[in-house]
């Protein structure tokens, strides 16, 4: 009986604190949904570093035009009422001019709500075609190429690799594996391409056999892998190179990081990834920025030697939010939504200092270029292949 | 029709079946011991996995240790499941029980999460991967190998329990807990002694699948087919189990294989239902007597 | 300190609210619901809504495994099918909420009553098994059927409209979903001291003597199936307005488990405890992330080291209720109030 | 004593290969009380079960006032009424006492759903309806007001058999069928009993059916007395005659060969005929 009173008092104390913590006066705030349980939990949890470390980074040199970033955040393990939840607390408390959304369904759920925000972007996790709608969704943008310019990047390399060549898609049965596969289709009708099987999986496929089976039959020249995250992707490379295949294997985004595929032994070597930044572990250094983050992380997480590409879109993001906000003060104008989407939307071919591996261009609420790497299984690492593939 | 695909695919899809009959089996015992049905079981597989992916990978005991140790860890876990949370509950209603294992299967995944961390994990490689011919007909080896395993794990369990003392109390105890009560046996070892041996052929089933199907703490998600094995052959049966297992893998396969993976737990769920509605207990199962 | 309830007449015995104190204590807390949007944070007015829209759905839940002893892993889906519903008539008709929430809960009640035919044969486990089918099943309907759901997509939602009033912000909204769930919660707590309550509980305690004695019981099962998915289909139907778009992702399975484990926690089989359940499992996660803020000076970092606990928690309170209070919060709540009632004579 | 009002026509129930009841036929006076004994395990319950609808019988038929309800499902059974109570009290353990006994109500009740969830009208008013007629007649019959409001799982045994006495009364039986209504109690909670069964026949005017094994009981208030053994009728008649008949003797109240016959029906009870 006591006890529960007790318990009862320590729950209204800690609300209670938890509302009461001031903000300096001018410190920017962003605000994130963090992704650090749930099925992309190890994914979330890695970007969720790379916004820290930015963050932490950032602060360390004197903040964006001198201006601290306090960063405040929630994990809600992919679920949209908790997100929801986790934005309205930061938003009545805070008002962040950044935030990060932590799955497209919620992206989706809170656009009529951070529309009537005085001052709140989103970004996020997501790279849902959808988002690519610049009139509906008026105050989030995609920090990367969306699903549907990521399969065209790819089919528009495996185009010019081999002109007419055999494809195959296989991706997940869920609302993230079947985002751009319409859109695929066509656009591998338009580039020449020959689509001879389109294989949907469960999600959380164990057995591929069959899948395999088809595929050998089609023999196709490239298999495009889609909204895979806990993959079954080394398993169908692994069975196809048992079989003998010679089929060159790509994947999205999600599906081209060094957690899963470097673990699928020889049989992954020469997969195809499309990102359009780099990644942690390069041959030789993209670029100043890019010592700066390895530096840094080294400094703080010593034990941390290599980062997942994850990590990479963490930092990625913090640093496009922070380029709004200086170029915005640097122009002199207010820190309004308006000016800051306008300044995103001016944001041309800006050099990154690395971290991007393409020159950064906003169209459509996105960033509709990337490149094309390649996984060497011998030396651990992604090899860039290609030169910067736009969509247009 | 491509008949060569067919054959390919029911093989592929009778092994993955096997696999299934060992976890269906596991279950089985649990329930005819305890009246438990064991919605835990795809969480037990997965640290069951994850104590295998201990013991060889970071371990980097041989095979012929780290395997056994990690099943017998299993079946532990399951003896310490049944100790402490399950037995309390015994006689209690069906949907308090049925909670109390959903209750366990989300300590289970946290806690996966944090020892093991988020990210997915490959197990080393243990099976076989030359690709095997029979004919013209492809078997992937690793599967078969699998298949093999478990089958030979299921063939071990029968007879135990067919011929062993510890399995007369077993089947004793299903058919009747006073009586065997009254024959001197010891109805509470039987019980922990039917999780235990229960959660190693489940412990057995999860290592074999998380090989082929990667691991992380969600794999758990892997034994929803489980539930509608069980249901399908009977909840009390044996031979359900292992007949069960066989077609609902097979079905599962070919329906993957011809119609798209989307159509795979539509097609399960949808016999399920059929099933439910022409022989509500299952194939074998016995159906209960009602009393006034 | 109270000594006896003065009843003078049997219209009185049978009243929700027996005694004078009970009456005054629902006055004052009506008048702090009524208080509540005014003074509180959009966040908590959120919560607030939120725990609204899960207490009519566990209120429904309780129905049928609470009083009619019949386990469903169905009550995600029927949501969705509620949800789905009202979206769809709202989107393509403009109808009012007022229209589409009783058509939403109608037709899921349709479904349910489908769902639940297999409980004239089977029992328990296999019920279970059976709810959970149909769950994937009309998961899959939500996938597939893309004239009607737009697939994976899913279906964005306009502000709700109201006797030509848009609801288009929590605040209104609260005024929506809170007298709803005072109406589900009253309704349940009429339908128990009538025949059909105790027809209910009589198939729940012993379905085969409750048949001997008059009750039919193929009509009491579906019609059990059916009030909770009418229920579930409104819940289902704010939810959409509240959220604003739905995808089959939406109403998973976990939905089903969290309505299962928050009438446990409150306390099944009573009319209190839905209600304690849903409040206590919506502010669970929020109050461990208040927690771990708390923590983050003495443990780093503890918001992301200590995420996975929310699980662990989840867990560990359905396992605690279950093996330690398996009558509930409502049952604290007796305890509580008995303790307050003897206060200051007896501690 | 005039026509019968309950009529069993050679009814034969099987449980697999076991027979339960093999051409079992008699009949019941209206206004009388009639009893059926034999041995544990003879189809007293199986009879019980039979005749209100819960065991389907493989040939003959049950008449209810010359009516075939053979066919009739139990519910409707209980709403012509045919009321009962159970060997192994059946009281609901989640309910009070009052709502154990309004719960015998059921099939008389009328209110929809849509009244009860608003409880205003037609549900409000039948319940205060039916609340008066439990107190009135019932309550204050059975002398069980003071623990009205409990639930029943605080009751004493005798209690409890009271309750579900009041629970089938309830019903508004025309027949009132009372398994071993006395089995279990002390001396005095059988007598309080006894005089309650009687106060029925005699007061009520209520045609009662009763298993026994209480043969001073028996013997004092039945009318009529049928005796089962293995399932079929061995004889049956006024309670002085049967008591004197030679085959019941020996098979009912002869000791030679109880304890061969025990073993025998034990088995039949373990694989569920009851």
């Amino acid at each position: 009986m006591k006890k529960m009173l007790a318990g009862l008092a320590v729950a209204l104390l800690s609300l209670a604190l938890c509302f009461s913590s001031a903000l300096a006066e001018d410190e920017i705030v962003f605000g994130e949904t963090a992704l650090i349980t749930g099925v992309f939990g190890f994914a979330g949890g890695e970007l969720h570093e790379g916004i820290v470390d930015y963050f932490n980074y950032t602060n360390e040199n004197g903040g964006i035009r001198g201006h601290k970033i306090k960063h405040v955040f929630e994990d809600c393990g992919y679920k949209v009422d908790c997100s929801v939840a986790a934005f309205k607390k930061i938003q009545a408390e805070y008002k962040p001019l950044f935030y990060s959304g932590d799955s497209t369904g919620f992206m989706k759920a809170i656009n009529p709500e951070l529309k009537a925000t005085e001052n709140t972007l989103m970004s996020g996790v997501s790279y849902a075609t959808n988002l690519t709608d610049a009139a509906t969704y008026t105050r989030s943008f995609i920090i990367g190429p969306s699903y549907s310019d990521q399969m065209a990047i790819l089919l528009t390399h495996a185009a010019n690799e081999q002109p007419g060549a055999k494809i195959a898609i296989v991706h997940s049965d869920s609302g993230f594996g079947n985002d751009p596969i319409k859109a695929a289709k066509v656009k591998a009708k338009e580039l020449g391409l020959d689509l001879v099987e389109v294989i949907t999986t469960k999600s959380g496929s164990v057995d591929v056999t069959t899948d395999v089976l088809k595929l050998r039959r089609k023999n196709p020249d490239y298999v495009l892998f889609h909204g895979y995250v806990l993959t079954p992707i080394n398993e169908f490379m692994q069975q196809m190179r048992d079989l003998g295949l010679k089929t060159k294997f790509m994947g999205t985004y999600w599906s081209s990081s060094e957690l899963m595929i470097m673990k699928g032994g020889p049989s992954a070597d020469g997969y195809l990834g499309v990102m359009h930044l780099n990644y942690f572990d390069m041959e030789k250094s993209p670029g100043k920025e890019w010592d700066a983050m390895r530096a840094y992380n080294l400094k703080v997480h010593p034990d941390k030697a290599s980062r997942p590409n994850f990590y990479m879109f963490g930092w990625f993001q913090g640093m496009v939010w922070a380029e709004a906000i200086g170029r915005t003060l640097d122009a002199g104008k207010p820190l309004t939504a308006e000016n800051l989407r306008a300044t995103i939307n001016a944001i041309e071919n800006w050099d990154t200092g690395g971290i991007a591996s393409v020159p950064v261009t906003f169209r459509n609420n996105s960033i509709p270029v990337g490149r094309i790497f390649r996984a060497n299984i011998a030396k651990g690492r992604y090899e860039p292949v290609s030169e910067t593939i736009t969509i247009n | 029709m491509d008949w060569l695909f067919f054959i390919e695919s029911s093989l592929a899809g009778l092994c993955t079946g096997a696999i299934y009959a060992l976890v269906a089996l596991g279950f089985v015992i649990i329930y005819k011991a305890t009246k438990v049905i064991n919605f835990a079981i795809g969480e037990i597989m997965m640290i069951s996995a994850y104590f295998f992916l201990t013991f060889a990978g970071i371990f980097a005991w041989p095979l012929w240790l780290a395997l056994p140790a990690a099943v017998v860890s299993g079946g532990l876990l399951g003896g310490l499941t049944e100790k402490t949370i399950i037995r309390p509950m015994l006689g209690e209603s069906p949907i308090s029980v049925i909670m109390v294992t959903i209750g366990l299967s989300n300590i289970l995944v946290g806690t996966a999460q944090i020892i093991w961390g988020g990210g997915p994990q490959v197990l080393p490689g243990f099976l076989p991967r030359q690709p095997i011919f029979l004919g013209e007909i492809y078997v992937s080896s690793k599967i078969a190998f699998s298949a093999l395993i478990a089958v030979a794990m299921l063939i071990c369990y029968l007879l135990y329990f067919r011929f062993s003392r510890g399995g007369v109390a077993l089947r004793a105890t299903a058919s009747d807990q006073a009586a065997s009560f009254s024959m001197g046996i010891s109805v509470p070892r039987v019980f922990n002694f039917a999780w235990i041996f229960g959660c190693m052929a489940t412990a057995l089933a999860g290592i074999l699948f998380s090989a082929s199907g990667g691991l992380s703490p969600h794999s758990g998600g892997m034994a929803l087919a489980i539930l509608v094995v069980v249901i399908f052959g009977g909840l009390d049966s044996i031979l359900g189990a292992l007949v069960g297992g066989l077609i609902i893998g097979w079905l599962e396969t070919i329906v993957g294989a011809f119609w798209g993976g989307e159509y795979k737990m539509l097609a399960i769920f949808t016999l399920l239902t059929l099933i439910l509605v022409i022989k509500p207990y299952g194939l074998f199962g016995t159906k209960e007597i009602e009393r006034l | 300190m109270r000594i006896a309830d003065a009843v003078s007449s049997y219209s009185d015995d049978e009243a929700i609210f027996r005694t004078r104190t009970q009456r005054v204590w629902m006055g004052i807390l009506l008048a702090c619901l009524l208080a509540f949007p005014f003074v509180v944070s959009p966040y908590l007015l959120f919560l607030g809504c939120l725990i609204g829209i899960a207490v009519i759905s566990a209120t429904g839940l309780n129905i049928l495994v609470g009083l009619t002893g019949q386990i469903s892993l169905g009550q995600g889906a029927f949501m969705g099918v509620g949800a789905y519903t009202s979206v769809w008539l709202a989107n393509q008709f403009a109808l009012s909420l007022a229209v589409t929430l009783p058509l939403a809960g109608l037709l899921t009640a349709l479904v349910g009553v489908i769902v639940g035919l297999p409980s004239l044969r089977v029992k328990g486990l296999y019920l279970a098994i059976a709810t959970m089918a149909a769950s994937v099943i009309l998961h899959f309907v939500f996938v597939h059927w893309e004239s009607v759901t737009a697939g994976n997509l899913g279906l964005n939602l306009q502000h709700a409209k109201l006797f030509g009033m848009e609801l288009d912000s929590d605040f209104k909204l609260y005024f929506v979903i809170i007298p709803l769930a005072l109406i589900a919660v009253t309704g349940a707590r009429n339908l128990l001291r009538t025949r059909i309550g105790r027809a209910f509980i009589a198939v729940r305690d012993r379905d085969i003597s409750a048949e001997v004695l008059g009750v039919n019981l193929l009509r009491y099962k579906l019609l059990s199936f059916g009030l909770s998915s009418f229920y579930a289909g409104c819940a289902g139907a704010l939810w959409a307005y509240f959220f604003k778009v739905i995808t089959p992702e939406s109403f998973p399975l976990e939905v089903s488990i969290f309505y299962l484990a928050a009438i446990i926690v409150g306390g099944m089989g009573t009319i209190l405890g839905p209600i304690l359940g849903a409040a206590f499992m919506t502010l669970v996660p929020e109050m461990l992330k208040v927690l771990t803020l708390l923590l983050e000076p003495i443990i780093a970092n503890a918001q992301v080291h200590l995420a996975p606990m929310k699980g662990v928690v989840f867990g560990i309170l359905i396992v605690g209720f279950l093996l330690f209070e398996p009558h509930g919060l409502a049952e604290i709540w007796r305890k509580i109030q008995r303790f307050f009632r003897l206060w200051p004579f007896k501690t | 004593m005039s026509d019968p009002i309950l009529t069993l026509e050679g009814i034969t129930l099987s449980f697999g290969g076991l027979r339960a009841l093999n051409e079992v036929s008699f009949d019941m006076p209206e206004g009388g009380i009639t009893t059926v004994i034999g041995p544990n395990g003879a189809g007293k319950t199986s009879l019980f079960n039979t005749i209100s609808g819960f065991y389907r019988p493989q040939a003959g038929r049950v008449l209810f006032r010359g009516k075939d309800i053979s066919r009739l499902h139990p519910p409707k059974r209980a709403k012509l009424g045919l009321a009962r109570t159970f060997q192994n009290i059946a009281l609901f353990r989640g309910m009070t006492v009052i709502d154990n006994i309004k719960l015998g109500a059921h099939s008389h009740l009328q209110t929809g759903l849509l009244s009860a969830l608003v409880y205003f009208g037609r549900a409000r008013r039948e319940e205060l309806e039916l609340r008066e007629k439990i107190e009135s007649k019932i309550i204050d019959f059975l002398e069980i007001d003071h623990i009205r409001n409990l639930p029943v799982a605080s009751l004493s045994y005798g209690l409890q058999k009271r309750v579900e006495l009041a629970r089938a009364l309830a019903i508004g039986p025309e027949i009132l069928l009372l398994d071993e209504p006395v089995a279990g109690m002390n001396r005095e909670e059988k007598e309080d009993m006894a005089r309650f069964i009687l106060d029925l026949n005699q007061e009520w005017q209520m045609t009662i059916l009763m298993v026994e094994h209480d043969m001073e009981m028996v013997m004092d208030i039945s009318d009529k007395v049928v005796v089962l053994n293995f399932g079929e009728v061995i004889a049956q008649g006024k309670a002085a005659e049967v008591k004197e008949n030679p085959e019941v003797l020996k098979a009912y109240l002869g000791s030679g060969d109880v304890a061969d016959m025990r073993r025998r029906l034990g088995a039949e009870n373990a694989s569920g005929a009851g």
